[in-house]
């Protein structure tokens, strides 16, 4: 299996969200992976993308920048956003820590991602905006 | 988390490719349903509802049961 | 229904021949249109895809833009490679005319494109690339 990438870029409207995570998990089925392995990844995708939406680009709406590579059976899920960016990276990510408890939110968006990806990057800067990297391995099938 | 964990594996031994192929004949088969009973061409969005995922869905499910389009075949009709 | 777009590169490799294609349709998606009319704009984005891949870039892999834009009911299309571009396009696109006739190529690409879609453009500059702008208004449907 060839080394293979997509690079999307789309408004941050939240009409966009569920174009964002077919695209990204039809462009990763060629990998062969089970339902629940794209479910994982779909919900993972979602809860980056809304985060730029909701939070990157809280009264504006901007860019997101989706980039998917595909290294042998290795995805590697960028989401980016030019936005408002994280002051503490480390705060954001706990579990239940939300700056819109008014929204309902959970503060889980984290959590969730960590959960279905195997690995979780976050790169962020005030004002400069917020960088998501996810990796996950789907395992090998017999043919 | 645990909850959606525990529905998903359910799930397991499926592969996506087949989950998609079976959404692909849904789509045909209403569309098939709706266009002989006298209606006009239902649109993604109708069917989309009707099967329950989102309409991108239908689309990506569509392509994977196309024969993909050899390149070294006219492709017109 | 509001203004969109999505633009996004892949390289030119066969195996993402559909993926472009269907990526394209599953964008227009918002502009509800019927099962005909997404096959009517994955074929022409597939004609364009494949020159790209096997003219513009023909013994090499480069990278290749789409560019998909909404504006009420008309969505525009372009299809961008950075390769061998076309030194006569008027030849070019009449029918039946093609440079690959070994390969068994119909000739018929700009043909198709320009039957599905209202309206085809073409633009290209021979060692810089080929830019195919496509354009089609989808029908308005009862909810
Ligand atoms: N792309 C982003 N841009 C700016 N802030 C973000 C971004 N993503 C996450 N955050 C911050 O991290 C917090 C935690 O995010 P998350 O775990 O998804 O919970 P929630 O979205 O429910 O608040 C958010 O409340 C927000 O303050
Ligand atoms: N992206 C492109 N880059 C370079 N040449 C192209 C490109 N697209 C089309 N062409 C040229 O235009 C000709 C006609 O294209 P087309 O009508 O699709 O027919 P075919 O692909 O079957 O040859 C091609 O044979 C090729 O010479
Ligand atoms: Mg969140
Ligand atoms: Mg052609």
């Amino acid at each position: 299996m060839q080394n293979n990438y997509v690079i999307f870029k789309i408004p941050s409207l939240s009409t966009n969200e569920s174009f964002a995570r077919a695209a990204v998990a039809a462009f990763c089925a060629n990998l062969n992976p089970t339902i629940d392995e794209i479910i994982e990844i779909k919900t993972a995708v979602s809860e980056a993308v809304t985060n730029a939406i909701i939070h990157g680009y809280e009264n504006t709406v901007g860019e997101i920048q989706i980039e998917c590579k595909i290294k042998g059976q290795l995805v590697e899920i960028i989401v980016e956003d030019y936005g408002s960016g994280i002051v503490n990276v480390e705060m954001a990510r706990e579990p239940l820590y939300t700056t819109k408890p008014e929204l309902e939110r959970s503060g889980m968006g984290f959590a969730v991602m960590e959960t279905y990806m195997d690995e979780v990057v976050v790169l962020s800067e005030k004002d400069i905006g917020t960088k998501v990297i996810m990796r996950k391995t789907i395992s090998e099938r017999k043919k | 988390i645990g909850e959606i964990r525990r529905y998903l594996r359910d799930n397991n031994s499926i592969r996506v490719s087949r989950s998609m192929k079976d959404t692909a004949y849904k789509a045909l088969q209403i569309r098939e349903r709706l266009t002989s009973s006298g209606s006009q061409e239902p649109t993604i969005a109708e069917i989309a509802n009707e099967i329950g995922v989102d309409k991108e869905e239908i689309i990506f499910a569509l392509e994977s049961i196309q024969e993909p389009i050899s390149l070294f075949e006219p492709i017109y009709n």
